[in-house]
């Protein structure tokens, strides 16, 4: 028998497959297609304190293997997510949740972990300081170490639940800025959100998305994101959730050998809504050929 | 709504860029018309959402016009070959709404839902009447097809190729109720001329299936997604 | 008659299509091909004042949509690069080239641009601050604003020839680092280098290629190089040779609307020798398709 | 070097996970054995190297081992359907430099380019002793091929299923001449008994046609890219 279970700070994941925040909205459209407590857990839609609309459509653009959104943050705001939404996925999922969770200032930050922070169902708190969509929003936070540092040891204060902050790719050095968190308390990392990229179409001499810029994910990110989690591994000693184009039980252990002792899957959810269920079926087996008795044994073994 | 593997009984072009692909495989899942499929492409990250013409048991009609890389894919695609889609989704046109005499207006690739549409209609005793409109000769199709269907249908076209010189509205007049697809200029078009009716919208998508919010629009009753709360849109909550 | 040609610094190109350097070596794998004076321009491999073996085997490693190289500048040095290579390039391609160089300190490049500006067949120099490929080499330059500024100086005083830096793409904000560039004298600016990438063989346990990281590029890359392009377009006024990615004639387009005056073509070459010759085929008719007369003027119609 | 569209004749399991692919199209470039072709598969970035194993017009065989992705794509392929290679690449056996009696040892899936090699050196005259190596009885093809041929031939498996146990080493005793294409350990084995040969390497390509120094490799006689100015590295210039 493979054991394919892993940890975050204590909290046992029967494997360590997470849908992304974003891909997976409040589970209300994957739990008709498949049992959700066939995964580890779940990263939940980005929630901020208000109700947000979002950005202007177009908010999608193909790419070769993968896509731009630039969805800009929709979601019902921390008290209908708290209230509706997270009772109603509770009845369909019964392990600890993700709350994903954006600010627009240190003290909206701290108002997401401290609502957070009273409800039962949330396991890890996931304090997205990188989403590239909204302007004058998380990427600046994202992208400076006193800034990351600030978020971080700001929210520490007020929940006693884990915190994993999500680093934006975007960066000359995420290894400074992932030990920046690191240092200023983080519990542990979620790596990486999307890249900036852009698509234009050449036929109405416009950007594609309506936004202009958006995050960029899917495979193509796939050899980036194990790059960055290969360096911010060698840099910290906290656990990383590991991300960015994953979409097979091969790029799972591939982000695990990297570092990563859990992995988000994002994109891939959208082309393919049972995506997650394919992944946790092949792993076992995976495991077997590659000779894997305990998965979480090779979290890291890249030297 | 599942993954199907469609198996390719037909495929070919039935006016200028504009193919028919007839497809093998589980049907059972539609509800309604005006539905639509979210096709897998070898090669193109994202699936295509084309809406569904016509079905029967097992077997599905799509129309499909080639503006891009993959429908091209598409339209190289041979008898025998199998697709991948994703269905059914969206909410479908609600027959159940319509008054004894609504009018189906359609232009150019919004014209396909509405044959499945008006064979229901018909099968629910009402008598639509339909209205369709292209560009030019060269674009027309399926007019013989809806008239199979015994009803009385009027073509339009821009250049006046063939049936009457310009737009659908001018075909269709004032008209208490609508049934519409089509581009985004004719469906304002034809909204501004009728009281009520039920309006059929694109966007781009991510999922096609409610999940990643990439085609959400703003009505009057709040944001709804294009792919999953539409993509058929009521007269009343439409905000243009 | 649809016009495709282009220009760099006052210098003509009949179309603006160059094979990105690394990708075409000094034209000879190339030359029984196809006729290498339907191309814009080449840009030559990337040129260091010594001979270089580079690094270990393996050196390549498959991505989706790219791969990942880690070549790390293998030439034969300046001194062969000038006196034999350029020379039988020469008597194939008969239009100013673009001499790719990358030194391991300033008066590296100031000794190559020196050595670069007395060839008549070098009609533009493209300055390297940006091979990650290199331990301590090109990548410290290319990601500071100082340094970027530094060279481009030193270079500039030794040249008479259009200057262009090669930018790299891994860094926080490349605007302001082509902004450095171009206060500092650049008559022009490259971009972009590969991202930093890593895939790791899951069977063996090990990194793909023996430098663990590489180079990543290829259409999986191009979502992030239009943006870039796009983003420095905002910023400077000098032109820009846009890459990353590009493989087709629509690529070529959609780079020049972002805002490139020219577009290099790399990795497309390896997998499709003839590439950059069925794209130059494919662009007169592109054009008419889109209703562009004079391909130069959608340069940089992106709002 | 061409991009030439073959049409798959054969396609079909030899030995274990081991494929013999017949294919139709433009042969006429070959100049030597030991010379690969370079395939594009849809979906795969990079082509795939695989040796020529023979040739005659417009007809190719390949024989290939499904190891990984590409490999895995290729084993689903059938008769009648198109694939698209680089070839011919590298430089190939030089048959000329070979004394009477070489001898032609190779392992695994280094034992296809040795069949054509064998038959050249045939046709030349000469009077190859073939020793091939296995891991198991199962992983044995093409021995009845080689015999055909009119040559001596011997199998050693690892696990002495089939054939003498061992390794292709303990077939050939020391020798003065090898012609030798197989695993790096093997290689390196053939190399350390015999006193002059010809080696044919393997190593991750970029583009297999010498642009983009992917495969250099170091020799006593400067680099060398195994895609151009390999795959075959005589005795003298290898260092390992
Ligand atoms: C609900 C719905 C139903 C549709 N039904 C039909 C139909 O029955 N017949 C038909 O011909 N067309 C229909 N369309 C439009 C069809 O989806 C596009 O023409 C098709 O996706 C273009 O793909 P491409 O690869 O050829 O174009 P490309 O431009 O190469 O595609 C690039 C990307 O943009 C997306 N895209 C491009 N145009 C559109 C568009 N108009 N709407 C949504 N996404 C787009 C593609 O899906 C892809 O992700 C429908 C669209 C929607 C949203
Ligand atoms: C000159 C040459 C001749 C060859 N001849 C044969 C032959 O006749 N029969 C045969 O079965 N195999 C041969 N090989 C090995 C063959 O190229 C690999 O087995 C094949 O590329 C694996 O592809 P994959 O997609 O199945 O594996 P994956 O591991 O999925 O491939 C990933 C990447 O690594 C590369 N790669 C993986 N293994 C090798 C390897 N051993 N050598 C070079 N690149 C590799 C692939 O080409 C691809 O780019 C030859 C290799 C070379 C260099
Ligand atoms: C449509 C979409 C919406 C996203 N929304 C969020 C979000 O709300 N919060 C967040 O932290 N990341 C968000 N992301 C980023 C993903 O969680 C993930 O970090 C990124 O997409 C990389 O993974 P992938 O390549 O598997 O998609 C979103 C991604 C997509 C594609
Ligand atoms: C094999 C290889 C070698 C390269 N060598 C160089 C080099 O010597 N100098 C340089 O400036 N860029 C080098 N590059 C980068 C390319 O010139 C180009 O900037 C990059 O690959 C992005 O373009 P692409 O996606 O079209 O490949 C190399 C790229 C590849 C793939
Ligand atoms: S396309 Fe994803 S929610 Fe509509
Ligand atoms: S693989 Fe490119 S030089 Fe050999």
């Amino acid at each position: 028998m493979v054991d394919i279970s892993t940890e975050l700070s204590g909290i046992h994941l029967d494997n360590p497959v997470i849908p992304a925040s974003g891909t997976f909205g409040y589970g209300r459209e994957y739990w008709d297609l498949y049992d959700l407590d066939i995964l580890g857990s779940i990263s939940i839609k980005g929630t901020t304190v208000e109700e947000r609309y979002g950005n202007e459509l177009p908010r999608i653009a193909e790419c070769p293997d993968g896509l731009i959104n630039s969805v800009g943050l929709q979601n019902p705001g921390m008290d209908a997510v708290i209230h509706e939404e997270i009772p109603e996925l509770a009845k369909h999922f019964h392990k600890p949740l993700i709350a994903n969770v954006s600010g627009f200032s240190i003290p909206e930050y701290v108002r997401l972990a401290e609502a957070m922070d009273a409800v039962k169902e949330v396991g890890i708190l996931e304090v997205n300081v990188s989403c590239p969509n909204v302007h004058g929003g998380g990427m600046a936070f994202g992208t400076s170490c006193q800034n990351v540092a600030e978020v971080t040891r700001e929210v520490k204060k007020v929940t006693s639940k884990p915190v994993y902050i999500k680093l934006s790719p975007n960066v000359t050095d995420i290894a400074s800025i992932a030990k920046a968190a690191e240092d200023a308390g983080a519990d542990g990392l979620s790596l990486i959100n999307t890249l900036l990229g852009m698509r234009i179409d050449i036929r109405r001499r416009q950007p594609v998305i309506a936004n202009k810029m958006g995050g960029f994910s899917g495979p193509a990110i796939f050899p980036v994101a194990v790059r960055m989690v290969y360096q911010v591994a060698k840099a910290v000693k906290i656990p990383l959730i590991g991300m960015g184009g994953v979409s097979s039980a091969e790029d799972v252990i591939e982000m695990m050998m990297a570092g990563a002792s859990a992995v988000q899957v994002g994109a891939a959810n959208l082309v393919n809504p049972f995506a997650c269920q394919q992944i946790i079926e092949d792993l076992p087996e995976l495991c077997r050929e590659l000779k894997i008795e305990k998965l979480s044994d090779v979290i890291g073994v890249i030297v | 709504m599942k993954d199907i593997e469609f198996k390719i009984l037909e495929n070919r072009e039935i006016a200028r860029d504009v193919f028919r692909m007839v497809l093998d495989g589980d049907t059972s899942e539609i509800t309604a018309p005006g539905q639509f499929v979210n096709i897998s492409l070898p090669g193109r990250y994202l699936r295509r959402p084309i809406s569904i013409c016509d079905w029967s048991k097992n077997k599905l009609t799509l129309i499909y016009k080639v503006v891009g890389h993959g429908t091209e894919d598409m339209s190289y695609m041979e008898t025998g070959e199998y697709l991948r889609a994703l269905m059914p989704l969206g909410n479908g046109y609600d027959i159940a709404a319509a008054p004894e005499n609504p009018v189906v207006a359609g232009g150019g690739v919004g014209v396909p839902p509405l044959y499945a549409l008006t064979r229901k209609l018909v099968e629910a005793g009402k008598h639509p009447y339909v209205a369709l409109g292209f560009n030019s000769k060269e674009d027309v199709f399926y007019e013989d097809e809806f008239r199979a269907l015994g009803v009385p249908v009027n073509v339009a076209t821009v250049d006046g190729s063939y049936g009457k010189k310009g737009f659908v509205t001018d075909l269709i007049g004032d008209h208490s109720y609508a049934f519409s697809c089509g581009p985004l200029p004719m469906l304002k078009a034809v909204y501004s001329r009728v009281q009520d009716g039920q309006f059929s919208f694109e966007a781009r998508m991510g999922c096609g299936f409610g999940a990643c919010m990439g085609c959400s629009t703003r009505t009057k009753d709040g944001y709804k997604r294009i792919c999953k709360d539409g993509p058929v849109l009521s007269w009343k909550e439409i905000v243009w």
